[in-house]
């Protein structure tokens, strides 16, 4: 079985986010008043091939989250996984 | 209040009494946080001011001594230079990207509030055995957060080292030395001075990161120690780029009193530290504070150490000519609070009084201690390396393990990821023994360079402290420059240990002697105690960041060599002790016996040997011998034009002690066959030793019988090592 | 001769590049600050490298709206000369005065070293002060140069002789870009975007023996003292 | 209204992407071998205040990819835009 996972890592609360603060002003200036704020992260798609149950991807995607996908000192992440059509 | 309340601030039973006593009644919680910061080892000093007091901190050159956020030196015409190292260990060993990245950018407002630009930076780096996985991420991430914030920010990083060894690995040494330039008449001064004027904080708002960084500074690290997240800051090097620029247009209008940045223990300890230096008091209300999160508390917002802000105290009335400075660069600058005359520290929370304490008590009143010592155990049983253990049978091999060494090796693999020519001002930048700077408009320039070995200062801290500052000095002359003053970085472990503090006293006992003999005085530092982990404590490391001044820009000197058929010189002796080298840890693994001697006299006239050497412009090449010995120092000299040498030296010494021993105040130069005679006499009128060892030749490295190698094969392993154990 | 040097907040190369302008070649040089809307008459317009807002985002994407650089496309587009160095050279692209994209650099890494890179097309107003297929060298300093452009794009660029410089070789190339591309110029030759940095290789004590971004400068200058359109 | 929008940025098919490449190395370089493929972009969250109408948001969110958050020379972008709570 094929998986398709999306991981979306962000700042921890309360962590400076230098980038989203960047992205907020550009907005403005730009005449998007309306924002009101922005935080920037990262997004990957990963496939991963050849695992048969659902708890043992999920297991993994966690496990590569904690070990080099995010920085757990930090950030926070997410995963969606899905699996992958025929 | 809680019971014990003075141990979450990380203060004693003892000095919790001396605050009630001092302040004649019980503090509030916030008070007591306030005094917490404040009387932490990182901001108050209170187990090393005792022995710093005897550090020289007066010269000719100097124009600022320790005090202010950095010192300053005069290098004529009216200009000057600030400086100041700093350290970012323990922030670095949990975050080592945005841990070594912050420590970029505090050292380098700590430079830009004295009215300086600053136009370079260094790194001192420390780090376990690249082998270790965990060392990798934290070698990697150190230089990128350097090379990020650095980079971005647009200074030039220059120069710096990297030693890789063991007692490193769970406490990595981050020290970052920023340097600037001014003119005599921009110094700015981190004083408040005369009632009713305005205080202000400018640039980024206030959050709840960093609360409390400086206590963290100020603590082993334990397996706990990624649990301290509030700790940890995220750097924005491109408001500090908008500050830096702000703030020096700020100081250039005459509308300012004094500038301080908010360092560790933001609030409290710049608006303490600027009241109590201009013997006033301060009032703010934190109310006005602008801030990032929603409903921090009083204790929060005095205590966090969000980055990129400034405390300022303009003359009254001039808040617009602030306000618009700032406005201009799209940061914030808001009235907070105004000087008094009643010397207190008055914390208003909308009006209501949270905190208020005598400036002077928090500054200057911190407990001093002087801590017990005792001649580590370990130093009894040193002696002489067992030379039968470490005989060897193929030199050439060896050198070319000890150039793969990552001690060693070629720093290109980092000082690539740092922008070094931005500016436009870099004459020599990182790899050679000192970076060169030209100063614009002028035909002077300065040199720049750090220096410790740790081993040395483990094995005899009196000793490895002096070297340290003979090291940067040599660095300097070999550059063609003349050593102006130093800063030094203090990395030990925990100074309650009474071995501990006898290295730390023995190490500074070494500074001041080396600088009293070379005439460098010490205009600021840095200590950074509690460099421990699980497995015990770091090798002492007194980081000496020097700056020296080249009169003109054609004095300066470069280590490699120019031309085939060069004569090369070696100024100094050999001596036959291999104690303490990087050979050692090649052939058993462990760095150990007697550091090399050093003689102070003799380490003066070796390099006034050489500045006039280069005064009188006979010098083609000049290079010091530091790690690896005379072997590596050739080499090094070697690779940039592709050249080799033939060397043929007779010394009563052990072959390997010549090659690989790594005695002091040597000097190994080039000279034109024409100057021969030129640079004898001036050898023989500075009555210093020396000797031809052998001349340039093209491509292939010819020591004695001993070795015979091609200088590519040389190059390309020196250069690829550090990439390879990545 | 007028030039005009753009500030932009996190900009940091632009006293680099006015001091050689105005220093070494005599322009009469201003820093336009990014908050102004107009432009006065400028012979040619910089943008400097450095880290335009930071470079948060993408490089050169929020610089792009920048209030001055209304002007600056009416100026570039009226066929005035603009030179891009590094940030420059994003800003640039991004605000589609030249085609293609900047990827971050292939290793990952921020580069800074001297770079051989051979001089593609010698018939532009900035580079004809060299020989055609020189080899010369020139530093880089970014983490972002791995230029992009597609196949259709690729072939324009060839066709019309768009590609002015290039890494000498694919050794040579520090970012991964595409055809070792270095630098390039819009279709009327008046637009240059690169990657290296001539401002740090114009003077002889920076830059010992090898000044090979002055010749970039003189190019510039010569054409403006010999007038009139020198549009390659 | 106030809308909560997720936005994620990548690189288009057939670009190659180096921090993907460099990820999924790290992976394998950890044991992860089912790892097949990895894409690494940009994650956003922006809150956008005051707009009653969904399309109008819509509408907004779409012109802002375009102008600013993504560069449509290289990177597609996927958004989803939520309606705030209270
Ligand atoms: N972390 C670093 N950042 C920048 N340059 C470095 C760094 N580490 C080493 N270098 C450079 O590499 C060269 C060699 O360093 P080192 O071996 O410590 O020199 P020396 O023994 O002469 O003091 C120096 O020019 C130094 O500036
Ligand atoms: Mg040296």
């Amino acid at each position: 079985m094929d998986w398709e996972v999306k991981i979306e890592t962000k700042l921890k609360d309360g962590i400076l986010d230098p980038q989203g603060k960047a992205v907020k002003t550009g907005l403005k200036s730009l005449g998007y008043e309306n924002v009101d704020s922005v935080f920037v992260g990262k997004y990957m798609e990963i496939i991963i091939k050849d695992i048969s149950k659902k708890e043992d991807a999920s297991e993994m995607v966690e496990d590569m989250c904690k070990k080099l996908l995010a920085n757990p000192v930090i950030e926070e992440y997410k995963y969606e996984l899905n699996k992958m059509e025929g | 209040m809680a019971e014990n309340g003075w141990e979450k601030e990380g203060l004693t039973k003892e000095e919790y009494d001396k605050i009630v006593d001092l302040l004649k009644r019980k503090p509030t919680d916030t008070e007591l946080g306030i005094f917490g910061v404040m009387w932490s080892e990182h901001c108050s000093y209170k187990n090393s001011k005792l022995v710093l007091k005897d550090l020289p901190t007066e010269g000719e050159c100097v124009l600022q001594g320790p005090g202010e956020n950095a010192g300053i030196v005069d290098i004529g015409d009216n200009q000057a230079i600030s400086f100041k190292i700093e350290s970012h260990n323990h922030p670095s060993a949990v975050e080592p990207f945005q841990g070594a990245a912050t420590g970029i950018g505090g050292i380098i407002r700590d430079i830009f509030t004295m009215g300086a630009r600053p136009i370079a930076n260094l790194n001192s780096l420390r780090f376990g055995n690249l082998n270790n996985k965990r060392v990798q991420y934290l070698f990697k991430g150190v230089v990128a957060g350097i090379s990020s914030y650095g980079n971005s920010i647009g200074i030039p990083t220059v120069g710096g080292e990297i030693y890789f060894d063991d007692v490193y690995e769970g406490n990595p040494l981050v020290n970052v030395m920023s340097v600037g330039l001014l003119d005599h008449a921009d110094i700015a001064t981190a004083t408040a001075r005369g009632a009713g004027n305005p205080v202000m904080v400018v640039g980024a708002a206030t959050g709840r990161d960093g609360i409390k960084g400086a206590s963290f500074a100020s603590d082993e690290l334990t397996e706990e120690s990624d649990e301290d997240r509030p700790a940890v800051q995220v750097g924005d090097p491109f408001l500090e780029k908008l500050l830096l620029e702000a703030s020096l247009e700020l100081i250039k209008s005459g509308a300012l009193i004094g500038i301080q940045d908010m360092g560790a223990a933001g609030l409290t300890s710049s608006s303490a530290e600027m009241a109590s230096r201009g013997d006033s008091g301060i009032e703010i209300d934190i109310a006005k504070v602008p801030v990032r999160e929603e409903d921090m508390t009083s204790y929060e917002i005095m205590l966090s150490e969000s980055q990129e802000r400034m405390l300022v105290v303009p003359k009254k009335g001039k808040e617009n000519v602030v306000k618009d400075i700032f406005e201009k660069w799209g940061l914030h600058a808001e009235v907070i609070g105004k000087v008094t005359d009643d010397g207190m520290l008055r914390i208003l929370n909308d009006g209501n009084k949270v905190a208020e304490i005598s400036a002077s008590l928090l500054a200057d009143e911190a407990p001093e201690y002087t801590r017990e010592t005792k001649k580590p155990e370990y130093l009894r049983t040193i002696k002489a390396v067992n030379r039968e253990k470490i005989k060897s049978d193929n030199f050439s091999e060896d050198l070319l393990k000890l150039l793969s060494s990552p001690t060693i090796a070629s720093k290109k693999w980092v000082y690539e990821q740092y922008d070094h020519m931005v500016m436009t001002n870099t004459v020599v930048g990182p790899g050679s023994d000192a970076a060169i700077l030209r100063i614009e408009g002028k035909n002077k320039a300065i040199a720049l360079t750090t220096d410790c070995n740790g081993k040395y200062c483990y094995l005899n801290p009196y000793r490895g402290g002096a070297i340290a500052v003979c090291e940067a000095a040599r660095n300097i002359v070999c550059s063609g420059g003349r050593p102006l003053a130093i800063t030094d970085g203090l990395n030990f472990g925990n100074p309650m240990d009474p071995e501990i503090y006898w290295q730390f006293k023995n190490s500074v006992q070494g500074i001041i002697e080396a600088c009293q003999k070379l005439k460098t005085p010490v205009i600021g530092g840095n200590v950074s105690f509690y460099n421990e982990s699980p497995k015990g404590a770091i090798d002492p490391t007194p980081i000496i960041g020097m700056v020296g001044l080249l009169d003109s820009i054609s004095e300066q000197v470069t280590m490699d060599f120019k031309k085939e058929g060069d004569l090369i010189y070696l100024v100094g002796k050999n001596i036959d002790e291999l104690g303490a080298s990087q050979y050692l840890k090649l052939k058993i693994d462990k760095v150990d016996g007697i550091v090399p001697q050093l003689d102070l006299d003799l380490e003066k006239r070796v390099q006034k040997t050489v500045r006039s050497a280069v005064k009188e412009d006979v010098i083609k090449s000049a290079h010091d011998c530091s790690e690896g010995g005379l072997a590596v120092t050739l080499a090094e000299s070697c690779f940039e034009n592709g050249l080799g040498i033939n060397v043929d030296i007779d010394e009563p010494i052990s072959d390997e002690a010549l090659l690989f021993g790594e005695s002091q105040s040597r000097i190994v130069v080039s000279i034109a066959p024409d100057d021969l005679h030129k640079f004898e006499e001036i050898t023989v009128s500075n009555s210093v030793p020396y000797m031809k060892i052998g001349t340039v030749q093209s491509r292939e490295y010819k020591f004695n019988e001993l070795i015979n190698l091609d200088v590519g094969e040389m190059k390309s392993k020196w250069e690829a090592a550090i990439e390879v154990s990545l | 001769m007028k030039a005009g040097v753009v500030t932009f907040p996190g900009s940091n190369c632009d006293h680099d590049v006015y001091n050689v302008l105005s220093k070494i070649f005599s322009f009469d040089t201003d820093l336009i600050w990014h908050q102004k809307r107009h432009l006065n008459n400028y012979d040619l317009l910089v943008l400097p490298g450095g880290f335009s807002y930071g470079d948060y985002l993408r490089s050169g994407a929020i610089a792009r709206f920048a209030r001055i650089m209304d002007s600056v496309i009416d100026f570039a587009l009226a066929g005035g000369l603009v030179l891009g160095i590094c940030n420059g050279f994003q800003i640039l692209l991004e605000s589609n005065l030249l085609p293609g994209a900047m990827k971050v650099n292939d290793n990952l890494k921020f580069v800074c070293k001297n770079v051989s890179l051979e001089v593609n097309n010698n018939k532009t107003t900035f580079t004809n002060h060299y020989c055609e297929n020189e080899i010369i060298e020139m530093p880089v300093a970014h983490g972002e140069g791995n230029y992009y452009i597609d196949k259709k794009g690729l072939n324009s660029l060839i066709d019309n002789n768009q590609i002015v410089l290039r890494y000498a070789n694919q050794s040579e190339n520090p970012n991964g870009s595409v055809e070792n591309i270095a630098g390039i110029s819009n279709n009327k030759g008046n637009i240059l975007g690169l990657m290296p940095h001539p401002e740090r290789c114009s003077e002889d004590i920076i830059s010992p023996g090898r000044r090979d971004g002055y010749r970039l400068f003189s190019s510039i200058v010569a054409n403006l003292k010999a007038g009139g359109e020198q549009i390659g």
